[in-house]
């Protein structure tokens, strides 16, 4: 019985290293879009 | 349908502007998921042969729940990029199929995760696990074909074309692989349904929900910010042409 | 404008990729020799049992006929792509569905073509012995490849026009393929054996529905892409 | 069939975008029928592109326009009808021979397959109406393209370029083309490679610099983007 529990807390450590590895990339995304746009919208006052 | 480049930028950043932050609902979502996890893995009884195996239902299920509820969402926002023609649409598309990718792949690891202990290998040929191996496939070849297209407007019309036909084919995949599976196997259904186990199940579904429409939103809004940073350098170059 | 007019024009597309095809003959000997090698190569992965083979023809011929059929559909596109010949057949006035149907009817002849050189090959090497059921076999082969074709053709249509194409379309298009791939498989290889109608009749309606439901869809989603 | 006195070509605010690269940023213009206007600009001004665009081979980003009072994105079946688009590339097929070439136009455009032979005539191809476009020079590829726009009886051309590096008797063609079109009351868009090209036949030109009409004689008007969706008069 015991080594069966050994596949439960993988599928939860799989579980959770996928949403908050999601995670983390998705805010870098995030903060990268965000100084994009702050570049264009300082180059669009400037032109 | 062409629609005023323009117009689509003026929409565009007044959305942006208008943004209010949902990191509370990424906060909410996460919570939901312990809470529902913690519920799940405490209060359920060890089921006589399958020991603890069963508490993988509670991660395993509500993936493959909330990724066909993606791809709803990216059938959705096609249609209505055919129809209506707005970028935004076209984004919330390609947001909802990269999220609907990740819980797809979810699933069909912890699948295997699964199967493993209860039948002996890692990979059964069950009709659920199957359709979603394909769907998965499907929009693999989705994320690929946006990859490969550069042109905005070309990129979003093929996209939405392809993202319907696959969603279309989904019901047509899944009845296939089932009648496929019955004629060779006896069809393997999870150990008894006790109520119990069901609600753990719902909860746990709700929680990932949220979690799902956190990541899709917030995704949408950065490819917003992408589009709109690329719009804005046009304009000032539009803007640079009398120089 | 009249139905006559589009469909003379649908005729007139099938003339020229067929022409142009024929001249070049290179083309079609490549894909029908191509299907007769991976038949053979499947014959040399499942080992010379006869038993194995027989129990895997049907399988083994639908994947020779995806794998040769798939290089069809990129290179129906090309015919216009190499002379930059597609802007000037869009601007016929024409409606687009007649450039669908003119390059689906086309291919569709094509990939059947193959399909009759490479299943008596498959018949032979497989040693498949009994073919009672072989017309509503035939039958099976031609709803399924109706369905593949279509998308195909569909794919291929925005495939053809993006960078890795030939990584491109069968990504896109084999995926989509599951069910014809499952129903053909089951309904020929049970229908060979012998058993009635019956028994294949369920794959066999899905087949038709899923040729139904793609064939349409098709039409409707090419005009969005061609255009593009 | 077109409505008495429009122009044949109305363009407003025509714009159109490739990737962020804007190639067209507001064409407002009107040629009217009977009229052959040049077009003249360096290279990537966006010549090219407003054929394209007018011809309906290329959406519009922004703007609109009218051929014959036939919208461009709404009607652009009936656009087709009366277009003569002579592109930079012939868009021929190379395996099939000079008349296999245009029995698929006749086709497709509707008209009957008899005009073949005294086109080729015409366009003085008549010695190689049976061998394969694979083998044509340059000037042999437009002569056939040209033959291929005259069977659609086209009233408005739209001829990209079409005097460059061609033989004395084909730029005589090309302005029999044109002169043919015009006495019909129809109009002609002739890009340009240098002024001199076709001033027998032009009536005016137009100069285009950075997607935009520089000194057009007409009020050249700035970018006025005039949204797609906003219903003409």
């Amino acid at each position: 019985m015991a080594e069966t529990n050994g596949f439960v807390v993988a599928a939860y450590i799989v579980m959770w290293v996928g949403l908050i590895g999601y995670g983390v990339r998705l805010h870098l995304v995030f903060r990268e879009a965000r100084r994009r746009l702050d570049d264009a919208s300082r180059e669009g006052r400037k032109a | 349908m062409s629609h005023a480049r323009p117009l689509e930028m003026e929409r565009l950043s007044t959305a942006v502007a208008k943004e209010r932050s949902i990191e509370w609902l990424g906060a909410i979502a996460l919570l939901a998921l312990i809470g529902a996890q913690l519920a799940g893995v405490l209060n359920s009884p060890p089921d006589r042969d399958m020991g603890h195996l069963q508490k993988i239902m509670y991660v395993h299920v509500p993936s493959a729940w909330n990724a066909f509820i993606a791809f709803f969402v990216v059938a959705i926002a096609s249609l209505l990029y055919l129809w209506k023609g707005k970028e935004q649409y076209d984004l919330v598309a390609a947001s909802a199929a990269e999220v609907g990718t990740l819980f797809t792949g979810l699933t069909l690891v912890l699948g295997s995760i699964w199967g493993r202990p209860t039948w002996g290998v890692w990979w059964t040929w069950d009709p659920r696990l199957t359709s979603t191996a394909v769907l998965f496939l499907v929009f693999v070849g989705y994320l690929a074909l946006r990859s490969f297209v550069e042109d905005a407007d070309r990129r979003a019309q093929w996209s939405a074309a392809v993202g319907l036909l696959g969603a279309l084919n989904v019901p047509i995949v899944y009845m296939s692989v089932k009648w496929w599976r019955t004629l060779h196997q006896m069809q393997s259904n999870p150990s008894t349904v006790d109520p119990e186990y069901v609600i753990g199940l719902r909860t746990n579904g709700i929680a990932v929900l949220l979690l799902l429409i956190y990541f899709i939103v917030k995704r949408y809004r950065a490819a917003r910010m992408e589009r709109l940073s690329e719009h804005l350098a046009e304009s000032a170059a539009l803007e640079g042409r009398r120089a | 404008m009249p139905l006559s007019h589009d469909l003379r024009r649908v005729r007139a597309i099938i003339w020229k990729d067929l022409t142009t095809e024929r001249r070049s003959k290179a083309g079609f000997n490549a894909v029908a020799f191509l299907g007769v090698l991976i038949l053979l190569l499947f014959g040399f992965a499942l080992g010379p049992d006869a038993e194995a083979l027989r129990e895997a023809a049907t399988g083994a011929l639908w994947l020779a006929i995806l794998f040769s059929g798939v290089l069809a559909f990129n290179r129906s596109y090309q015919l216009e792509l190499d002379g930059a010949a597609l802007e000037p057949l869009l601007l016929y006035p024409a409606p687009r569905w007649t450039i669908f149907a003119g390059k689906f009817a086309a291919n569709l002849l094509f990939v059947l073509l193959v399909e009759v050189i490479v299943v008596p090959v498959a018949i032979i090497l497989f040693q498949v012995k009994s073919l009672v059921g072989w017309a509503p076999a035939m039958g099976v082969m031609l709803l399924g490849t109706i369905g593949f074709v279509a998308l195909g053709t569909f794919y291929a249509s925005m495939a053809s026009r993006s960078r890795a194409r030939e990584v491109l379309l069968p990504l896109l298009l084999f995926p989509m393929l599951v069910p014809v791939l499952l129903a053909s498989a089951e309904a020929t290889s049970s229908l060979l054996a012998g058993n009635p109608m019956q028994d294949a009749g369920a794959w066999v309606k899905l087949l038709a529905t899923f040729d139904v439901i793609f064939v349409v869809a098709s039409f409707f989603a090419f005009d969005h892409v061609i255009e593009v | 069939m077109s409505n008495f006195g429009s122009p044949t070509l109305k363009l407003r605010g025509l714009a159109r975008r490739f990737g962020t690269r804007w190639a067209l940023r507001g064409i407002t213009m009107d040629v009217e029928p009977g009229e052959v206007v040049g077009i003249v600009g360096h290279n990537g001004s966006g010549k090219s592109t407003l054929l394209r665009v007018i011809s309906t081979a290329l959406r519009a980003s922004a703007g609109e326009g009218w051929v014959f009072g036939h919208h461009l994105q709404r009607e652009a079946v009936e656009v087709r009808r009366h277009i003569g688009f002579l592109a930079h590339a012939p868009g021929l097929y190379d395996d099939l021979t000079a008349t296999e070439n245009l029995i698929f136009a006749a086709r497709m455009l509707g008209v009957s397959e008899s005009t073949i032979p005294p086109t080729l005539e015409r366009v003085g191809l008549g010695h190689a109406r049976d061998e394969r476009v694979r083998g044509f020079s340059a000037g042999m590829q437009r002569r056939l393209a040209l033959a291929r726009l005259i069977m659609g009886r086209p009233r408005l051309l739209l001829l990209d370029e079409p005097y460059n590096n061609f033989d004395p008797q084909g730029i005589e063609l090309v302005n029999d083309v044109i002169q043919g079109v015009r006495s019909d009351g129809g109009s002609a868009l002739v890009v340009l490679h240098d002024r001199r090209q076709g001033e027998r036949v032009l009536d005016r030109i137009i100069e285009l610099g950075r997607g935009v009409v520089l000194d057009a004689t007409n009020e050249a008007k700035p970018l006025t983007l005039v949204p797609a969706t906003a219903v003409p008069s």
